[in-house]
């Protein structure tokens, strides 16, 4: 069955299947021999194709949070059913979906830069957030046009508290 | 000798005075807000009394109640570290009135070099170099003209009311400027209702180089040597190192003796940092004058084989300093890097949470001040600066690469920090090269900025293979009736493994 | 240059040597026991292949698979760490035979060195001086007594098939030796059915001083001045310091110079340690050569400014090396502390198991060299040294200062470590002093293992808090009927907390 | 209520009581005032009087393992009443008690130093057990009398294994 991880831009096509108890996995044609270890605490000793590594790895909301030498990776990872099932899923939704911006961490609302109603691009800047004395900016996440905004400049919000919703906006 | 110091401060800095104290047999007061009760500097210290309060306005910034515990446990001094009310004129009276010493320099020269302008005067009076300009704003456009040229171009010419560079012109050439400051003029009068405009000597590949100084009990004053700090993203330094690839010994004679003019034009006591401005013809410029422990003060440790606090107590305590000449030759190189509590792939967003897993650098050449530990909760509430790493090497390739190996290799979990981040600094050909200006993070933020894709698909496999195991465990959970399945790891890990 | 190397090794040395590898840009590559999997050194390295097995007769020494494995990866070198294969000639010559290079000396010096009786020959041809004494039994009491003339009291005098004291006499004067001789070969023929006795040189007072020596592709030897492991526990180092307090200049220059020629009496290449004697006269006198790293390298590192491993691999790849001169400066003071998963409350037992928290001492003047991290299993098939803590300081009490502060902070639990045993060596008064010998520990047992009592009250007054928790908790379980019970410390701790 | 610490040989008694809803602690007439917080993995913060500590504390059979600065402390504690409860039961029992010699590592018997029968002191040696290449001396910890020897000298035995019976020798 083949998975894919994303990673920005890029998409690793993974070939894997079970054969004599073991678990093959091939990528490109070319399959790895692996001995992965657990450490405890989301450390992984990885050796592939006789290269070592030490992963953290940690799976937060279906994304895998990974460090590797110092390198940080967030990487998606869907099956091909999975990934059926989404495609029909998305197939079938009629009219925009909806997103919703929540503070991802609490802070001070200091500026909102955008209206209701205003149509804006993908990482457009919708607000400035301040925490621990560093202004952050909040971005738009897709095409999406501004159907509402629930904080005001100056409120003080909380973790995961929502601040926009935004609708995505149909590109047909 | 001092023999009992409160420290006024909180994370790596309080835990680096705590650790002198000890090697000196100096005894150790910590104060604490409320957040910081189970920090690594609460513990190490001897003796630790709570201020109560969680923001620095309810804890740190109390000086009354830091005073009071100060006198009830006996404490004979109080070492401010940096920020909170190091650079506080008034704070260091209050200790001096209640009969206590401040570890650091007079109120006098702290207000002095304090107030912006009054520093330009005292700096222009005793020979310091400060960046040219005109004090005050300028109408008639002959007369800047006039001063424009003494300076000598590039000009920058600024309105006195402005911002945001609004009325603010660039100026290269003498034909260029009437008309520029007339546009100048123009825009601020326009934006700002006032058109008067500034006229100021433009720095041009700026780089920001500081010099160590120690002034003794009678004013003696040595340099240490300078830093080189341009590596900076919104004004805060990321990276600094000793010596800076810059400077050649005449440059360094220089810039040392005008440090030494300086804090002897302050009437300087205890350590102190002296920050130029050097631009492209090596010109070097007073920008300003830190009265305190400076946060990169390691680097100058590791090349003078000084121990800074220990100067500052010895200072204090009326005891001659270890050293009586200037730095002239340095021991190697030494490079730190600050780690953030923040995620440089979300614009260096605060990453507050729980570290829970931590596993520092070490081996040759490394030295960490850390301020936290495995388990510490990282708050919104302070600098989210939790660590220095420091390498040292014979010469800076060394150094550069001991920081990038130490970088690599250190795991800590459970929040995000500039890691990531600083490896590619570390990497990159113009920080290698020695030749970057304070321009360096904006100029290069494309390469600084872009994922590293070297191990991507290391991250991505391991990814996938936890993905599989868990799915499997799922599957095994439901075909077995909820009964707790084992990881797939154990049966199939192996069987692939190692056989090439 | 050297492309890739292969380590031969494990835990804490392995983990130096690929530290280095990246620092200088070259590939490495650990070879590992079952035991090994999870080990830092494995997952530190570039790569890593299972050697299989457990004991080290199983993994570590298995030259041929560790020969087939270097070949298959392409690695160019390997290096032995100490230990294992470091000082096996036979394996060197494999090395070279099969096309690699190794990372030491050629066979025949280790050969050479390897030899008690052939060394001691070389150096007393190259005028090094060795512990006078017969190299053959005498059996004539006369002869014998020329001898010991010849010699100088204190003589020893040894049963030649004895040990454990058996047959062995001090003689302090010449009136004494003819009886001691006759008592000696009594009791030995009793003891052993042979008479024969040996006479030596009793070297009073002894100290253990070492020089590290480097010798370039072409031969050219220098020194890095001296190390002193006088702290010894049954032969075995407990902790190393550079430089010795016992040396002045003359006679530095003298030992440095006698540690080149022996040296160079082998034809050396590459890092080496020439150990020496030295007696309360300052007389020294040489005792064997190690034609590998020590353990205890990072003192010189520290003082010298040198990485002594990538000095090393410059040597093999017939570069240059970074001094052409012997180090006549020391660069302030280091001092190593050695840790060991043992526990020296019950006589160093080991102390096998699985570390569950750890955090390492870090601040100014502080290295670690450490093999294990949080979670590491430490088992009985391997050295206990888990460690090597090391802390440089301007002078020798700065960095004696500074190691008991390392120590005091050093968080390692789930084993037990010589850590407590440390702390009161570092703090022992001869210590301080700098005027010990090598039968320190024994001769100041008393006071090495009296448990501290400093903080005996605090310790039991935490203990007596957890016991009362945790009889409250089984109270509050019992009387809610099982009901999960909260710690009262939550309710209790802070009542009387801090009031006063 | 009493609570006894001992390590080594001293004896801390301290005197335990619950008042307005707080714990008081008294040693010699003196009260401390204390804040203990935990910061797991066994590690504690303890402010007692103003002095601060970290302190490694784990509970093992019985004997609480402590570290504080460096130093380490096998610490026992029992009330008034666990230390009557023993004083009857000791009181009760009849004939001497046994003492089971176990290793406390694995490893390898290199030599026998007692016979049975023999009487020994608290603190003589008993055997020696090679492990890690060193030599362990295990030592008699009462006045006793060697029951049963079970091992050989040559034989390796595992962590807890039985290795020698010994019952106390009555003072009386």
């Amino acid at each position: 069955m083949n998975v894919y991880a994303q990673f920005n831009e890029h998409e690793f096509i993974y070939d894997t299947f079970r054969k004599e108890d073991a678990l093959h996995i091939v990528l490109d044609g070319q399959e790895s021999a692996f001995d992965l270890a657990e450490l405890g605490n989301g450390r992984y000793a990885l050796i592939k194709n006789g290269h070592s590594f030490l992963i953290h790895l940690l799976k937060q909301n279906d994304v895998y949070h990974v460090h590797v030498n110092g390198a940080y990776y967030a990487i998606s990872v869907e099956d091909e059913r999975m990934r059926k099932l989404k495609e029909l899923v998305a197939a079938s939704h009629s009219g925009p979906a909806e997103q919703m911006i929540k503070a991802p961490i609490p802070g001070f609302v200091l500026k909102v830069q955008v209206e209701a109603g205003q149509v804006v691009k993908k990482g457009d800047p919708l607000l400035i957030l301040e925490a621990m004395k560093m202004e952050n900016v909040i971005k738009a996440n897709c095409d999406c046009r501004v159907e509402e905004i629930i904080i005001q400049e100056q409120e003080a919000v909380q973790q995961n508290q929502d601040l926009m919703r935004l609708v995505t906006v149909d590109k047909d | 000798m001092l023999k009992k110091i409160l420290i006024a401060n909180r994370g790596e800095i309080a835990l680096r005075i705590i650790r002198t104290c000890k090697e000196m047999g100096i005894g150790s007061v910590a104060v604490f807000s409320e957040i910081d009760r189970k920090s690594p500097f609460v513990y190490a210290a001897d003796e630790a009394y709570p201020l109560g309060g969680i923001t620095s306005q309810e804890s740190y910034l109390q000086w009354q109640k830091i005073l009071d515990i100060a006198k009830a446990c006996g404490a004979d001094a109080i070492h401010p570290g940096y920020g909170f009310l190091s650079e506080n004129a008034d704070f260091s009276e209050a200790v001096s009135a209640a009969g206590l010493t401040f570890i650091g320099p007079p109120a006098q020269a702290i207000r002095l070099m304090g107030n912006k302008t009054a520093a330009r005067k005292l700096m222009i009076a005793h020979n310091v170099p400060t960046v040219p300009g005109t004090e005050d704003a300028v109408q008639d456009v002959q007369e800047a003209q006039k001063i424009a040229r003494d300076i000598g171009y590039p000009v920058l010419v600024k309105a006195a009311a402005g911002g945001g560079g609004k009325g603010m012109r660039l100026v290269e050439s003498d034909e260029q400027f009437a008309e520029a400051v007339e546009g100048a003029g123009r825009e601020a009068q326009s934006a700002f209702g006032d058109g008067s405009v500034y006229i100021e000597k433009f720095v041009e590949e700026p780089r920001h180089i500081e010099f160590q100084i120690l002034s003794d009990a009678n004013g003696k004053t040595i340099h240490l040597g300078e830093r080189e700090c341009s590596i900076q993203r919104r004004h805060q330094k990321v990276v600094e190192e000793s010596p800076s690839s810059l400077l050649d010994e005449k440059l360094r004679a220089e810039m040392g003796a005008a440090a030494i003019r300086a804090a002897e034009a302050c009437d300087y006591r205890g350590a102190g940092t002296i920050e130029f401005l050097v631009d492209k013809h090596k010109k070097f410029y007073f920008l300003e004058m830190n009265t305190r422990l400076q946060v990169e003060h390691p680097v100058t440790e590791l090349v003078s084989g000084l121990d800074l606090v220990q100067e500052q107590i010895l200072i204090a305590s009326g005891e001659p300093m270890t050293r009586t000449h200037s730095l002239e030759q340095f021991w190697g190189h030494a490079v730190e890097c600050r780690l953030y509590a923040e995620n440089p792939e979300n614009n260096f967003a605060p990453s507050p949470g729980t570290i829970v897993f931590l596993k520092a650098a070490d081996g040759p050449g490394i030295r960490e001040d850390s301020g936290v530990t495995q388990g510490s909760e990282i708050s919104l509430y302070y600098d989210p600066m939790i660590s220095k790493l420091i390498a040292w090497g014979a010469n800076r390739e060394q150094a550069m690469n001991r920081m990038i190996r130490a970088l690599q290799e250190y795991e800590i979990l459970g929040i995000h920090t500039t890691i990531p981040f600083l490896i590619k600094v570390m990497e990159h050909p113009a920080f290698r090269s020695g030749n970057f200006t304070t321009h360096f993070i904006e100029e290069y933020k494309d390469a600084l900025f872009t994922p590293t894709e070297e191990t991507a698909e290391t991250a991505a496999f391991t990814a996938v293979l936890d993905y599989l195991n868990e799915k499997s465990r799922i599957a095994i959970k439901t075909s077995s009736n909820g009964k707790e399945a084992n990881s797939l790891w154990k049966t199939i890990h192996r069987s692939k493994a190692l056989r090439s």
